[in-house]
């Protein structure tokens, strides 16, 4: 090695891992095309199972604190995934709870509504297209005349990332915009300063509404809810003037208002803006204060037309709400 | 950031609370907790020695911050939070849970209500961590009163302040001081001229040092706050005068209504029904006579013109029936032969010296006809030849339960009193709302009927509701009271405990802008964020929960406060036994 | 075995704080199973409180407000009413009985109403048992 | 056009008697306080309105006057001192006026000097007779007699009943009262009864003392009638009869004295306001009594031939009386109360009928 | 001043059946001396029913002065006159003695000063101006009610010094015992007690309970008040209000905060939250102040040298700028009707009792139960009693009668309303029936509550109750439905007096020691009842609340914040004006002339 390449700065140790995820994220952080190269000619990738062949015990090799930055996208389903994160958090300086998954719970995470038995249920024998007369159901230890076959238990509930490790930064988002992925990444290749820990990186402070270009004003006075379908959207006003449950204030900025751009009401998937720890209950606050009745009776007709509210205020945070789950 | 050190204090209240709460395993309890750096029990906290035990604390053990458990803070919050600022601490620093009227006067196992009140004790230690101290806020007061109206109310208001030496704009949308009082001959119940009394208030008003008058003028847009107001008047629609002024009272005055939309009565078809407003010009001007200019032999005076009715006006407009009377009295003495007919509904003679005016009035042989002001309106229809009067007034008489019919040559409606047209723009313009029926709503109906929601602005006389003139004057008098007493202090205090915006995390989504009662949220829309005027917030807190951001942040009454208060709260909880 | 619910209740401090004031006062007797928390108006209250409650094992949630048309702010009761609403339908779909969150109004003069109001609650909430809130959260917090 | 108010109505029955018609408010508390008022027979409130608002035909055909016995309780309690009590006689001078048809009954209520005039023609029409029969004893005592007689058949068939039947006319037919037949005579007796004991006045706050003084002039007055008419009293030589004179006639007198005192002491509601009718009735009720006890007595102890002038003064007490105060004064009440309860019952049994009850 | 200015003067003699209470002659006689008066007539010698014979006699006068009393009643008639004789009608000048306060005897002098300034054409208001004097900033509020209340407040929040002085032992009068407040039917207690406390805690309200006044001497700006403050025999300011000694006291009395429906200690609280919150000892009911033998409360105190059973009564000299008069009013007794059998039956109530059963706070805990008989005797409501079915409220007991009260109360009809609210509210089941003369829903939002009432099913029925008789154990009313023709014969099982309001039986006593006067009715009269209903004739006396006649709690508070205008402009200016009453003859006829210059 020469001088220069000592004096350069050494090539950072990246992983990307997936536990409970679509693999969107892992997606979005191919997305950065031909920002590829510089991110290339910055890190090393060393684990990124769905891109390159590793194997588990490539990481386990791996020293403690060996990898610099870690992107987990998923949240914790079963036991490998708690397995690998607790892993991965062994051996990384800085583990980023990556895409709304890990921040929160996500998509998956609406599995809280239902308990490991009804998911089973459903899936090996209820749905329309299984024959599965005897029942059959994964096993966590199957014996075969081969020997044991070991399948990673199914948890009874979906966690997001924190809930079994220390996260340092979450970088939010269904997926997160990979400009912002590209922001962080290049900050930290930098060694610009980092934001103090466990706090969001790669969103904004502020929420959609201070982006978004839809006319706002106080006027939020509802009487009855629409969904999106059914209300002929002027693609200006904003979408709560107009009825439709929108979470835009609620939720972080930094996406560049994909969805409300594609005329479809924000749905959270950026989590809530700081101090506020669980964005599905200040969502619904602030969407009962605007209902626009004194009557008892008047009132619940209204909310009745908000058929799910569980479902569309914590669609994307309800294991990372303050109530996690459904309680059986 | 500073160390949290806090006081526990656990007041017995003699025996009121040391009998029921352990108070000794509640303070020893306290003590465990992180940040708890004394814990102590005392017979009588509220007491002088007991005051005194937390100031040297607070002084000794440098404290931060004191919780002290005994009776509701709504008797003694204020006697603790005195007694820290006399120790040098931010009064705001302290929390006070209440085991006296909610635990131990409530509650008879002892052992259930120690429990509670280390419970409800934690939850204040809790609670005070996140406490911040807050600094007490007053504004200057500008001594100048802006007065809107130049009627009775406006006058009085506007005398009263003058002659206490201050500075008064008093503005009037036409060229004529007075109002309705100035076409009025005589008030009620005594008679008495009402043209000399105003006269002299008038005279006295134009030359008095104090007074700036502006006729003919409109106001626009009111900014600022209480003690701190200004506006852009315009005189003649062409000249504009800026102003500044601490305090506006409202006095707008009132509209009479329009019958002509009455179909039953004819209004402005039939020449000799008339309204109580042209009747009494009449009276000033000594000619009572029909439209032919004969002397009317039979008057019928008809009560509730739109009052009392809900296709016009629900409420009742309060004068009426005395001023029918006042008519009757006035109608005997100009035509002493005439036949004179009251049609009323109910008569509501209720003020001091107006029941007897009833009786005195009614004694002068009046025909007085009772008729249903809701369902049953009269019917009036020209007289034909053989009747010998002009019209006829056909009434379901309800005294009697006949349906009569009434000769007349001259019919005054007693119409009912509206809110001014201009009601709607001057309560935009100075920030104060309106009831349903487009009166000016008062703080309380009760106990503060003229003052608004909006401090700094008073709303009195006709515009609040119909009323006569002395309770017209009274409440002029009143708001009077209150400007003088605010000038006096030089100063008013305003809520601490208010709510404020965080502008880095506000999105501008506006939900907080209509949540306010008191119009304090307003949106800044450089900086795209609501901006909270601390000023007029009266710190109840709705906006910080309707805020889906958690940008508004209500003072001492924080999310974080009160989370951990809960937390605090439910870390003891009942044993299973 | 007896169960001892604990129930969080929130007053605002115009009418209800100082009408359970009053039954202090007047020395009405009532289960000890209520924990008071003061806000000014009843508009503060916001679902994050209430759901935090139950997430510390408050069995049973219970919020007073001046009596519509009385709110010392002139609308704050009207908002929680919604509020109220909307939370008791999630908290349902939650798993958590409707019941276990109740609104009424309490007015400063109505001590043994409040008294009677929190018999009342303590009754339905020992009838629905304990709430299982906290222990599924500790169940959950075990598996890691 | 007969539902047209006419504000002079009051104007004319303010002859009749004390009390300002303006002063009533129409709160009902007459009506209400009255103990003779029924479900069906309000009084004195809807008199009162019907005057206020000139409704002359509600009020002729209206009963209530004649059902009141004026104990004075509602004026004791009418909360604007209208006097309803007082009102409800002025009211009924005024109805007796209605049924009149002769008009003296009206002309004699308000005109004093008609009935000065009245009273003198009366007066001197027995000088007159006297004067024709020469004023001896004898033809006078048979002439007073039979003029008695005549008188009364006279009044009855003239004046009276014509009277009545006008009454009948304006409460009933006029009003289209349709009673039941059998009511008619059910109710007779009960008129009957009505008449002699005025028993209704018991339901009256004032007590039964005052009822019982009424009742035994009423009793004194019809059997001093009936011993003298029919029985022919001073003439007679049936010492039954004759002290049965005697005793009548002091009941009479006594009691009737009573009353004027009670009057001139204006202590009662009933006795605050006497109009000249009211003075005329009880002091000619009371001669009527003294006059002939003294003429009964001069005769016993044959004084009589000498003082023929007392006869004549109680021929000319009689003669004012059958024929001025009888007919057209307050005598008639006693006749019109019964009957107005007659037809109160009529109309309740129509109602009745009209299942409106 | 000439020919132009010829003048006549119609004086009104014994006009609506009114004496004169001034010589009018006398004052006439003086008239006519004046210069530009031509022509003095005297009303009885007109003939008030011939405008043209009238307009006759004025053809060469400019001005007309009506003067005397009942002015009002004849000025219709000469401005008629006047357009008959071609005059202009404004030139009608009213001089009422009766608008001037010239309304005694005594007043002949002040009668004669109104009809010359009338003659001078100067206001009389402009002319009868006292002196000025300097004024003490300190003012004595009397009266704890809400009226002495808003007006301390008031004044105190203007930085000045305010004594409140209250008869009984806490602020809050009869608002207080109110359960809510018509028409917004918010509770009393809840918008009452926060003023209250303001009270208690304002660092310029010396709050004086059980206090009366004993004599008022000095002038206006400076007035010694001499006051009785009655032994409490407790040490407020060691009392910790914990109400040991009231539960172990034997001494019971009629509780007055509950309107005698039940009972209370000797040693007591008026009510929770009263103002101060501290017990004091009835004297009357004391068995150690009667006998000398008790003394448990003194045994079973807490505090140290809190009770002191012997305190004895004592005066203070306090020296006040203003006073402002709010001693309220009391109610009607409704035993002097004895056909409603108040008194003798025992569920015949009065409004004040209902408020009371109604509250939650009273002694059935807001359940309206009958009254029944204690082991005692004693006649008291409790929460274990039955609860009634049907109930009737009459309007107007003691008011609009002329055999009581000729005025009206002005507050029954809605509080009857109200009352009738409540007991729907707390027995829906129940019949309620209210009988009433005219409606009198006349302010703010009253008439809708009204309607509203209407349509919760009360029975409303235009027709004065004429009397309570008791059969079966039921009340039976008999009253007249006026406006659908029949007699009501209702039995009920509770009937609710709605009691008017009346002077407090003190009135004459304070009016003579405040040197003020009294109307017909009784009430504290004000100087002018159209544009000061608040000030008197004597400097730096104003009245306020319904001690000057019957008013609902909004008015009165105008009325209350309008006297303390009258004193803060005092205070600011830092003068007061003299008594008017005080001025003479000559002083007014000298402002005049000076006037008119």
């Amino acid at each position: 090695m020469g001088e220069d390449e000592k004096n350069k700065k050494p090539k950072l140790k990246m992983a990307v891992y997936w536990g409970a995820a679509c693999g969107g994220c892992c997606v979005s952080v191919l997305d950065v095309h031909e920002k590829l190269f510089d991110v290339v000619a910055a890190a090393d990738l060393v684990f990124w199972p769905i891109a390159l062949d590793f194997k588990y015990k490539d990481l386990k090799a791996m020293p403690d604190g060996y990898i610099d930055l870690t992107l987990y996208n998923g949240a914790i389903r079963n036991s490998e995934n708690q397995h690998i994160a607790m892993l991965l958090r062994q051996k990384t300086k800085i583990l980023v709870a990556y895409g709304s998954c890990a921040h929160m719970g996500g998509i998956p995470g609406l599995a809280n509504f239902s308990t490991k038995e009804q998911i089973f249920d459903r899936i090996y024998c209820d749905t329309e297209s299984t024959e599965n007369p005897e029942k059959i159901k994964p096993q966590h230890i199957y014996k075969v005349p081969e020997g044991e076959l070991e399948l990673p238990i199914f948890y009874n509930d979906v966690m997001p990332l924190d809930q079994v490790v220390c996260v340092d930064y979450y970088l939010p988002g269904c997926p997160p915009q990979t400009e912002r992925l590209l922001e962080v990444f290049m900050a930290i290749v930098n060694g610009s300063e980092l934001p103090s820990k466990k706090t969001v990186i790669g969103a904004y402070e502020k929420s959609q509404c201070d982006e978004c270009e839809r006319k706002k004003t106080e006027n939020k006075k509802i009487k009855k809810f629409y969904r999106p379908w059914e209300i002929e959207d002027d693609g200006e006003t904003c979408f709560l003037e107009q009825g439709v449950i929108c979470l835009g204030p609620a939720t972080r900025g930094g996406c560049g208002t994909r969805c409300i751009k594609g005329n479809a009401p924000c749905r959270g998937c950026y989590g809530p803006p700081p101090d506020v720890s669980d964005p599905g209950a200040k969502m619904m606050s602030a969407i009962a204060t605007m209902i626009d009745a004194n009557d008892p009776e008047e009132i619940e007709n209204i909310i009745e037309q908000i058929e799910d509210p569980a479902g569309t205020f914590y669609r994307f945070s309800l294991p990372g709400s303050i109530l996690r789950r459904k309680v059986v | 950031m500073e160390e949290k050190r806090i006081g526990v204090y656990v007041c017995w209240c003699g025996n009121n609370i040391a009998l029921m709460v352990d108070v000794e395993a509640v303070s020893e309890e306290m003590k465990k907790l992180p940040n708890v750096v004394i814990a102590k029990n005392y017979k009588y906290m509220c007491s002088d020695p007991g005051q005194d035990l937390i100031i040297n604390d607070i002084k000794e053990h440098n404290l931060n911050r004191i919780v002290v458990a005994a009776c509701s803070p709504r008797i003694h919050e204020l006697t603790f939070r005195k007694a820290l600022e006399n120790a040098g601490l931010n009064p705001y620093m302290f929390e006070m849970a209440n085991i006296r009227e909610q635990v131990s006067w409530v509650h008879t196992n002892r052992e259930e209500a120690t429990r509670k009140a280390k419970s409800l004790v934690v939850g204040a230690i809790n609670k005070v961590s996140f406490h911040e101290p807050l600094d007490k806020r007053s504004v200057d007061i500008d001594p100048a009163t802006l007065i809107i109206g130049g009627g009775i109310s406006g006058i009085s208001a506007a005398l009263l302040i003058a002659d206490s030496g201050n500075k008064v704009y008093l503005v009037e949308k036409t060229g004529k001081l007075g109002g309705h009082t100035a076409n009025v001959d005589l008030t009620f119940p005594y008679l008495y001229s009402a043209q000399q009394m105003i006269d002299f208030k008038i005279k006295r008003l134009i030359n008095h040092p104090n007074i700036e008058l502006f006729l003919d003028t409109q106001i626009e847009e009111i900014f600022g706050y209480v003690g701190n107001f200004e506006t852009t008047l315009k005189i003649n629609t062409a000249e504009k005068v800026e102003l500044k002024f601490g305090n506006i009272i409202v006095a707008t005055g009132l509209k009479t209504f329009d019958p002509s939309g009455i179909e039953e009565y004819g209004y402005g078809k039939l020449p000799d029904v008339i309204t109580s407003s042209e009747f009494e010009k009449m009276l000033l001007h000594g000619k009572v006579q029909t439209k032919e200019g004969k002397v009317p032999k039979n008057v019928v005076i008809i009560h509730c013109v739109g009052s009392r009715n809900k296709n016009y006006h629900e409420y009742c407009s309060r004068t009426c029936c005395m001023t029918a009377l006042k008519y009757s009295n006035q109608l005997r003495s100009a035509l002493p032969h005439s036949n004179i007919f009251q049609v009323y509904a109910d008569m509501r003679a209720f003020g001091k010296g107006c029941e007897e005016f009833y009786t005195q009035s009614s004694r002068k042989d009046i025909m007085f006809l009772m008729f249903d002001q809701q369902n049953e309106l009269p019917k009036i229809r020209e007289a034909g030849k053989k009747d010998n009067c002009n019209l006829i007034v056909e009434i379901n008489e309800k005294l009697s339960g006949e349906p009569i019919e009434v000769p007349a040559d001259l019919v005054i409606l007693m119409t009912s009193m509206e809110a001014h047209e201009e009601a709607k723009n001057i309560a935009h313009a100075v920030g104060i709302s309106m009831c349903g029926n487009d009166f000016y709503i008062e703080k309380h109906p009760k106990l503060d009927p003229v003052a608004t929601t909006t401090d700094g602005v008073y709303i009195v006389g006709t515009c609040q509701g119909p009323k006569d003139i002395p309770d017209s004057i009274s409440q002029a008098e009143a708001a009077a009271a209150r400007i003088l007493a605010i000038i006096l202090q030089g100063s008013v205090h305003v809520e601490v405990t208010t709510a404020f915006v965080n502008e880095e995390v506000c999105c501008g989504c506006q939900t907080c802008i209509c949540v306010c009662p008191y119009t304090a949220i307003s949106f800044d829309e450089e900086k795209n964020v609501s901006v909270v005027n601390e000023i007029l917030c009266k710190g109840c807190g709705t906006c910080g929960s309707a805020c889906p951001t958690g940008a508004i942040r209500c003072r001492h009454f924080t999310d974080k406060q009160i989370l951990s208060q809960i937390e605090g709260l439910m870390s003891i909880t009942l044993e299973e036994v | 075995m007896d169960f001892k619910p604990t129930i969080v209740s929130f007053l605002c401090n115009w009418c209800s704080y100082t009408g359970a004031d009053l039954a202090g006062t007047s020395r009405m007797k009532y289960a000890p199973n209520i924990r008071i928390i003061r806000v000014m108006c009843s508009g503060r209250i916001e679902p994050t409180f209430i759901l935090k409650a139950f997430r510390e094992g408050a069995d049973g949630v219970l919020i007073c407000g001046c009596h519509p048309g009385d709110c010392h702010y002139h609308e704050g009761n009207y908002k929680c009413l919604r509020r109220f609403h909307l939370i008791q339908k999630y908290i349902q779909q939650m798993g958590i009985n409707k019941d276990r969150l109740r609104l009424d109004w309490v007015s400063a003069s109505e001590g043994k109403q409040f008294a009677e109001l929190a018999d009342e609650m303590t009754e339905t909430i020992k009838e629905l048992g304990p709430c299982e809130v906290k222990n599924t959260m500790e169940k959950l917090d075990k598996i890691c | 056009m007969s539902n047209r108010v006419n504000p002079d109505l009051k104007k004319e029955l303010r002859k009749f008697g004390e009390g300002d018609w303006n002063d009533c408010f129409n709160c009902g508390n007459c009506t209400a306080i009255c103990s003779l008022t029924e479900k069906d027979i309000l009084f004195p409130r809807k008199e009162i309105r019907a005057i206020q608002m000139g409704l002359k035909n509600k009020l002729a055909s209206s009963v209530g006057p004649w059902l009141c016995y004026y104990c004075g309780e509602c004026s004791e309690t009418c909360p604007r001192d209208a006097n309803p009590g007082e009102l409800m006689m002025a009211v009924r001078r005024y109805l007796t006026k209605i049924y009149d048809w002769t008009g003296l009954a009206g002309l004699f209520y308000r005109s004093k000097l008609a009935l000065f005039i009245g009273f003198l023609l009366v007066l001197i029409a027995v000088i007159a007779v006297g004067y024709v029969k020469g004023f001896e004893t004898e033809a006078l005592m048979e002439f007073g007699h039979l003029f008695e007689q005549y008188v009364i058949l006279a009044l009855f068939t003239l004046i009276i009943l014509p009277n009545i039947f006008h009454m009948f006319w304006l409460t009933i037919v006029k009003q289209k009262v349709k009673a039941p037949v059998f009511s008619y005579i059910t109710g007779f007796w009960h008129l009957i009864w009505n008449m002699f004991t005025q028993n209704r006045s018991l339901k009256c706050e004032t007590g039964s003392f005052r009822w019982l003084e009424h009742f035994l002039i009423v009793i004194g007055y019809l059997l001093l009638l009936f011993t003298t008419v029919f029985l022919n009293w001073f003439s007679t030589e049936n010492n039954f009869i004759i002290w049965l004179g005697y005793i009548v006639c002091g009941l009479v007198f006594v009691f009737t004295f009573d009353f004027i005192i009670d009057r001139l002491r204006k202590k009662r509601e009933v006795t605050k306001f006497s109009h000249h009718s009211d003075w005329l009735f009880v002091i000619w009720l009371f001669l009527l009594g003294l006059t002939a006890f003294i003429v009964r007595l001069f005769v016993d102890t044959n004084l009589i031939d000498n003082n023929l002038w007392l006869y004549m003064i109680h021929l000319i007490v009689i003669a004012q009386w059958g024929i001025l105060l009888v007919p057209f004064g307050k005598w008639t009440h006693f006749l019109y109360r019964s009957f107005a309860i007659y037809f109160a019952n009529l109309k309740k049994s129509a109602l009745k009928r009209e299942g409106k009850l | 001043m000439g020919e132009n200015e010829r003048t006549g003067i119609f004086f009104c003699i014994n006009l609506n059946g009114n004496e004169d209470v001034v010589d009018i002659f006398k004052i006439a006689k003086n008239a006519e001396k004046k210069p530009n008066v031509s022509v003095v007539w005297y009303s009885s010698d007109i003939s008030l029913s011939d405008t043209k014979k009238f307009a006759s006699e004025i053809k060469n006068l400019k001005r007309l002065i009506i003067a005397g009393y009942k002015t009002g009643t004849v000025k219709s008639f000469l401005t008629e006159a006047m357009v008959i004789a071609g005059k202009n009608p404004e030139n009608i000048l009213m001089a009422d003695f009766n608008e001037y306060g010239a309304n005694t005897k005594a007043d002949t002098e002040k009668a004669k000063a109104v009809v010359e300034c009338a003659i001078l054409g100067v206001p009389f208001e402009a002319a009868s101006v006292p002196g000025e004097t300097s004024v003490c900033t300190e003012t004595l509020v009397i009266g704890g009610g809400i009226a002495g209340i808003q007006a301390s407040l008031e004044i105190a929040n203007g930085n000045q010094k305010v004594y409140l002085l209250e008869r009984t032992g806490t602020i809050g009068g009869h608002m207080a015992m109110f359960d809510k407040t018509f028409p917004t039917l918010d509770c009393a207690a809840c918008i009452l007690t926060p003023k209250m406390v303001e009270v208690g805690q304002h660092p310029n309200i010396e709050l004086m309970t059980y206090c009366e006044v004993k004599s008022v001497e000095g002038e206006p700006g400076n007035y010694k008040v001499r006051i009785l403050k009655k032994a409490k025999r407790v040490d407020i300011s060691r009392c910790i209000a914990c109400g040991i000694c009231s539960e172990k006291c034997p001494g019971k009395a009629v509780s007055e905060f509950d309107a005698g429906t039940t009972l209370r200690k000797a040693i007591y609280i008026p009510f929770p939250q009263a103002v101060p919150n501290k017990y004091l000892i009835d004297a009357d009911n004391c068995i150690y102040v009667q006998s000398g033998k008790c003394g448990i409360c003194v045994k079973v105190c807490m505090v140290d040298s809190c009770i002191n059973l012997d305190e004895k009564d004592e005066e203070v000299e306090i020296t006040v700028g203003n006073i402002i008069v709010a001693t309220g009013f009391k109610v009607f007794d409704a035993k002097k009707i004895e056909r409603f059998g108040y008194g003798k039956f025992p569920n015949v109530i009065t409004s004040l009792e209902l408020e009371r059963l109604v509250n939650a706070a009273g002694p059935t805990g807001g359940n309206i139960c009958f009254r029944t008989r204690d082991k005692k005797g004693n006649w008291i409501f409790s929460d274990d009693n039955e609860k009634p079915k049907s109930f009737a409220l009459i309007h107007c007991i003691g008011s609009r009668d002329e055999n009581y009260n000729k005025y009206c109360s002005r507050v029954c009809c809605m509080y009857s309303l109200k009352l009738a609210h409540l007991i729907k509210e707390k027995l829906p089941d129940s019949d309620v029936f209210e009988y009433y003369i005219d409606m009198r829903a006349f302010g703010k939002g009253y008439e809708e509550f009204y309607e509203r009432i209407k349509e919760e099913g009360v029975n409303i029925i235009r027709g004065k109750t004429a009397k309570i008789e008791e059969k079966n154990g039921q009340l039976l009313l008999r009253t007249e439905d006026v406006i659908n023709d029949r007699l009501i014969e209702q039995k009920v099982d509770m009937v609710v007096l709605a009691v008017g309001l009346e002077p407090r039986e003190d009135t004459s006593e304070m009016a003579e020691m405040l040197g003020i006067s009294r109307s017909d009715d009784g009430w504290f009269l004000e100087a002018n009842s159209i544009c000061d209903p608040v000030g008197t004739y004597t400097g730096g006396i104003t009245i306020a609340g319904v001690c000057q006649g019957p008013k609902d709690i909004p008015d009165t508070i105008a009325q209350s914040s309008e006297a303390a205008s009258h004193v803060l402009k005092s205070i600011i200016n830092g003068k007061i004006r003299k008594s008017i009453k005080d001025l003479s003859y000559d002083k007014i006829v000298s402002n005049a002339k000076e006037f008119s210059k």
